[in-house]
């Protein structure tokens, strides 16, 4: 009875078979093949949006804890249609070293001009689409708490479109890095995506300042814990699933099934990061913080970003574990001097800068060869020329979205302004900006909220539910 | 001054609130508590084991009021509070010797008078 | 080592190669990636339930949060067997204008009568399956807090075995719909799924009334605030996500990638929606409100189901974007007169609407023509004809949804009841219904909870454990 | 613009297409397409994680609700690791009945000794972590609120590195089990996975004694319910959706997309159980209790595990109903004498046991042909066989796991110990192990995090921000 | 009257629940407190950074009873609330002038009487 | 002796608290509280639909000192809580006729007294 449906692709074949047409076939289920698989991955990193919102959801204040859910649907919907606009043309629209030119608006044109882009390149439009938006997403976890709604929404204009998409371009669209040495090695993007984050978050913090409260008279660190370890962990795990696809997905396609080790590269990745970690926390204060730990697994994952497609399986933990060490690391220094809730700068950042670097250790001659960017790395070919390439890569995007992102929040400072007034931040953003707590019921009078109606007006029939009515003894 | 002392059900509080403020109280504090009386616990149900809960959720209100009011309050509590059925509450009367009022460091019973004002900003 | 496990098809292929047989495996592995395709958005499809209960339960007062759970895993069942027992057979049975024929108990006699259905079959059938269960789940958000639970077991089984298959085999079986003009266009079920779920929830409320409390004495409508935004956020990124899933799939295979196109035009749709509503509420309150925000996501999923396979892509930011100023222009309308604390009929009945009627606006002769459906909207065509097609079949599916959902209920009203008492009302369902807290500790006082084993049995060694037992100064 | 980075496959198609060659590309692709399915199988089966977390999280009690992020992050890491390094080549490295002998730290000799296993290889390798990692988790939910951290440290590795992985072995490996009568039928592991990971929770729970508080003087158990039920419920969903993969994975492929079979069971089943345990708990108490409710889907879904590749549809609703009723007649026997918070021994033991069971009643001979493994149940061949076959398994399963569990706990508990102390237990975990409780605000007095600053150096400016400032009347 | 008011550590709540009901006194009110008295603070850790804790929680219970009944009381909370240890808590005892019960409005102390059939319920 | 209760802003607490403890009166007990008073309420909205939200809140100190004490307790309160703001709370001062120690059972005036260590303990 489905047979009407659901035409088996076999009886669709009408035309008589040749070799060619059936060669044809095979190229198209190939396409196919690859995009159902970038697909996939899209879908798995755009849950990461719900893995950020979650993780700063859990480290914040209660008072501060339903407008994670406002900014990350705001700002993923601007550079959404900021990338759409003009990033996408300007990291892969072709063009020299700087930057791309053509695919603006991308599809507009497709049925008016008859220069049509096919379904595949579509996929990797929207692929790309939630790289961006992941990038976007580290920069504010540094902010929250203090900073202003109206800051994200100018600054992602122009993340969105011009500063993530400039280094996408470098690194993956033809630009800049195909030209030092023979080319970086950043496979999914540890420096691309997540030391550009965390390179935002950080010219943000430098201008938005620490939390009042942040730091005693005497200028030490005090902690100021956010309220939901189980969210936090969440927004982990969360991520942690979606950089599956944030890893797989770069493959591209399914070609000689190869998304396979990447995702296991991956995932041991993690598991160091997880480890190493855990371990330095427990070493220095016996205790196995949540948080640190949370942050190991993101540090391993950041770590293995770059190199998930480079190194052969061994490395990957231990790629991982030395980004766990690195991040717990950062993590206590940084907080002397800069007010970084989620701790980003480390994960992301450091992190990023290690996994970018580690590709210049370890990358393997047989997985160079068959990706054909850069050369082996330092434990292979005794030589330091592609870690050298990698710190070169490392330092242009640092700088550069340094500069740019310190220029945009000066500028965002200076006219719209980036921080809320004292009385904001102590009664927090819930209620200020978004005009409702977080969790209405923690902070409005529940006898308010059931006070409606007057008593004189119920019937009391103790027997029926005895759950607010008393029962005589 | 007595500062009035009232256990009464979640329910009860707004109508209370609203009157007094009305008759020129507006200052009152107010905790959630948990109170168990002249009542049988309830029984509730976990994964198939059951929990006696014995106490109920009622809220406690505070309000320090000089002597010739006190009857005034505690009219007002006695009329909204009262469905008939048990757990309607009670309220207690305690003698208070002294109060200051901190953003201005005045003691005294003059602190606690009525604010025309804010009674009409709400009455408006 | 592994080859024993994992025989590489290669080495399957026996038999001489023959371009017929190649062909057939060509066939096959066609067959295989539709399905596998088809699995993906199965599972992400599923995953909405989970979307539907968070952004119900964000949305409830604490005292129900609690039975949300319940609710969604009971209503999912019934929903899943009564497709599986009849709805499946009435929606794609086959059969003639009002209802297909075939197939009760889809697979039960597969292997006693030798009727055979194929692999690819079940798969069409279990993505279906989840469709239902989508439907359903739109109808309850609008009567939480208020209605008895046995009245979602008697319309469940109503809404799945009867009233949603009708509609889909209008829609999508070969039924009535295919008859209207050169047929309806609704590619993923603005009208078919969410406006038939909004429907069913408008004949609830209708015949359920207002949560007590929640209009004055003076008849105006007062906020009952939800008790958790994060919840209600975390169930509207998994509901976009299982969007991917919902409108990809609906497909039905990879052929020309064009799922890639859908979710593209998918998530533009969402983004613009979440613009659209952040803009008016902003414009209207000066607050960015995180529910209405949220509420803008899905209405411009919504919005966009109907339209992704038949709009170019810039088409869909603007269909979003439309669709989130109706969903804050409907919650703050439908709010004066119908008691609805999610949103629901907004963001699936008039966003469902509207997004239905878009394709009779925009449908781009280039998708008309590959999917063969209907014809041009009227920014290509200048015709109205799709746009009354599209009206007809709105009118036609809210006309039918809304009489026999009354028809249902009002039965359920007068033989088991539809609504609990004020006591039960007011003291939550979570305690009555379910005979525990969904926060037992939040409602249940910590002293009795800990008040197991009496302190004399207890040796204090206020060493080791300093954090119940103090340390002397 | 995009034709430079996504090369279409045809064009790749450089040398003179043969009918070999042509052969070999599809022969390619398949191998492609089933490592696709499985690397998704694989991500949904990693979310599991989360799904147990949440679970175990929502059934703990405030004070014990942070470390559940922590415990699930080590013990997946630990659990990855000796994957790698050991348990893999034990379960699937070739060799005879009792264990595996080669493929020790997978992959690593690979680019140096030249003996090179492909992708597809890896992807069967990460599959089969994420299982190893979900039987673990099932032995922990029973033991929570009370055992040590560094007893999961120690157990994982034994679990992990060899319990689980022989009984893999036997069941999987081509060990013993293929051995008893014509096969021992367990498609995704109702036994070798969630029997185990329940026996070692049994073996954990023998020697670890309940919950302070949790049996009265007079030995009657007392509810200790956990703190929030919308993450308990959170957890059961991520885990339905994750089986999706768990059993349709283990079809290792698309081959005649018999995996869309398996999920369409695997969802009967699981609804079954709902409905199974919502109508016995509701019989026997008139609550809709939600803890057992998500408890009869997992039991449901237990169930289904072992026969879900070898029943038809028609006989998956039963097996889940049953498991359903199991589950909650087992949670109220055992709550008599053991502590499980969470149900495991019921929903994954007595619910497996049920499973593997039932293909000894319903394998179907259409798909037992099909498999190849072990004969058609009691209800088509009217012979015990399967039957006696199946509870060999299971006997032998419970025993082994029983005592090598028994053993390993033992000498935990004689070593670095199994349980907290009576102060650690009654403080929580949380604030002991862990350093912070999970919801800090919860726990520390919200005027202490507040008080940072002295009001002396603020500035009132009531008509900012009436929120914390009072507006005079 | 009086009201006995204690401050009690959480696990001594239920005990002395429990013997006051079968000495005849339902009527209690409880509300969770921070308390600090002679004790050091404890020292909780997140991520890297420390945080001290001066206030730890207790149970605060009060109990309005009339003058005879005042030492039962108290004794009942000293009998179950001890454990020797530094944190065990205080008892005070604060005059009260007047009582009502909201549910009838009635007055005085004998509103306060313990209700045999309340106890013998429980002890049933 | 003498309860003095306070109700003051949260910021204020803190404050309040440490120098209590430098003046060796380490034992206090608070308890959040919502309190209305000469201020209008807040609005808040939601989903478009507004809400008046007429209590804010406040911390409640309560701290029972012997009567020579009473007013370095609310001197220090004072000194604290001030912003000048409407809203900053007020302080009561409420007889007490007894008090026990749990932990020993003692009773009277001198289980008020200030423990010079616990005060040694902090200043250190
Ligand atoms: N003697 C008392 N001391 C302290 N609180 C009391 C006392 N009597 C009653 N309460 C409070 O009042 C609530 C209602 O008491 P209940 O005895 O049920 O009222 P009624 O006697 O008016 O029916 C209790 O839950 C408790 O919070
Ligand atoms: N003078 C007081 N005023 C208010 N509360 C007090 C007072 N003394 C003690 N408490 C309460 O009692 C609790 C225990 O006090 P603590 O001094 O540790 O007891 P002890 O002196 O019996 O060892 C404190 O945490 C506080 O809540
Ligand atoms: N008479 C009273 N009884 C009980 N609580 C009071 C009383 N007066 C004030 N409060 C408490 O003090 C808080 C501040 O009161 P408010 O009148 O705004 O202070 P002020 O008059 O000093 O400006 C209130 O929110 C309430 O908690």
């Amino acid at each position: 009875m489905l047979a009407s449906l659901l035409l088996p692709a076999t009886a669709l074949a009408q035309e008589e078979t040749t070799l060619d047409s059936l060669s044809q076939r095979v190229g198209a289920l190939t396409d196919e093949l690859n995009t159902t698989w970038i697909m996939v991955a899209t879908a798995l990193v755009f849950f990461m949006q719900a893995g950020f919102a979650f993780l700063e959801i859990g480290f914040s204040r209660g008072k501060n804890a339903g407008m994670g859910i406002a900014k990350i649907l705001v700002n993923f919907s601007i550079a959404s249609i900021m990338w759409w606009v003009i990033g996408f043309a300007i990291a892969f629209g072709g063009g020299g070293w700087l930057a791309g030119e053509t695919g603006f608006l991308f599809q507009f044109g497709r049925d008016l001009s008859g220069e049509s882009a096919g379904s595949a390149d579509v996929g990797f439009f929207i692929f790309q689409t939630m790289f961006v938006c992941v990038s976007l997403a580290i920069v504010w976890g540094t902010t929250i708490e203090r900073i202003k709604f109206a800051a994200y929404i100018a600054f992602a204009i122009v993340f969105a479109g011009i500063i993530y998409p400039l280094i996408a371009h470098w690194g993956w669209g033809g630009g800049l890095f195909a030209e030092i040495g023979s080319g970086v090695q950043d496979f999914a993007g540890s420096s691309i995506v997540h030391l550009t984050g965390a390179t935002g978050a950080l010219a943000a913090v430098l201008l938005l300042g620490p939390r009042r409260g942040k730091y005693g008279p005497d200028g030490r660190p005090r902690a100021i814990p956010g309220h939901n370890m189980p969210l936090f962990g969440l927004g982990v795990l969360i991520l942690w699933l979606g950089w599956f696809g944030f890893n797989g997905g770069s493959t591209l396609g399914t070609a000689g099934s190869g998304m396979a080790e990447v995702i296991a590269v991956t995932n041991l990745g993690a598991v160091g990061g997880v480890l190493g970690a855990t371990a330095l926390i427990y070493a220095l204060t016996k205790k196995l913080d949540v948080g640190m730990i949370g942050n190991g697994a993101i540090a391993g994952l950041v770590a293995i970003t770059a190199p998930c497609g480079y190194v052969e399986m061994w490395a990957a933990p231990i790629i991982g574990f030395i980004g766990g060490l690195i991040v717990v690391a950062g993590v206590l220094a940084i907080d002397k001097k800069l007010d970084d809730p989620v701790g980003a700068l480390s994960a992301h950042g450091l992190a990023g800068i290690w996994g970018t670097l580690a590709c210049g250790i370890w990358a393997s001659p047989r997985l160079v060869e068959s990706l054909g960017v850069g050369t082996d790395g330092l434990w292979y070919s005794g030589s330091f020329e592609q870690l050298g390439v990698q710190a070169a890569a490392v330092a242009l995007t640092f700088i550069t979205v340094l500069v740019l992102s310190l220029i945009a929040f000066a500028i965002i400072k200076a006219t719209i302004g980036l921080r809320v007034s004292e009385e904001v931040e102590a009664a927090g953003l819930d209620i200020t900006e978004h005009g409702m707590y977080g969790y209405p019921e923690q902070f409005i009078p529940a006898p308010e909220l059931e006070g409606y109606g007057a008593l004189s007006t119920r019937t009391p029939s103790p027997g029926v539910a005895p759950t607010t009515q008393e029962v005589t003894a | 001054m007595k500062m009035v002392v009232a256990y009464v059900r979640h329910e009860a509080f707004e109508p209370i609130r609203t009157e007094l403020l009305e008759l020129g109280f507006p200052s009152i504090s107010i905790t959630e508590v948990k109170g168990s009386g002249r009542q049988k616990g309830i029984t509730e149900r976990y994964r198939g084991a059951e929990l006696t809960n014995y106490l109920r959720p009622k809220v406690k209100i505070e309000c320090v009021v000089s002597d010739g009011d006190v009857q005034t309050i505690v009219d007002t509590v006695l009329k909204h509070g009262r469905t008939g059925a048990v757990g309607d509450g009670k309220v207690f009367v305690l003698p208070v010797e002294q109060a200051y009022r901190v953003r201005t460091g005045e003691s005294g019973e003059e602190i606690l008078q009525a604010h025309p004002d804010a009674a009409a900003a709400t009455s408006a």
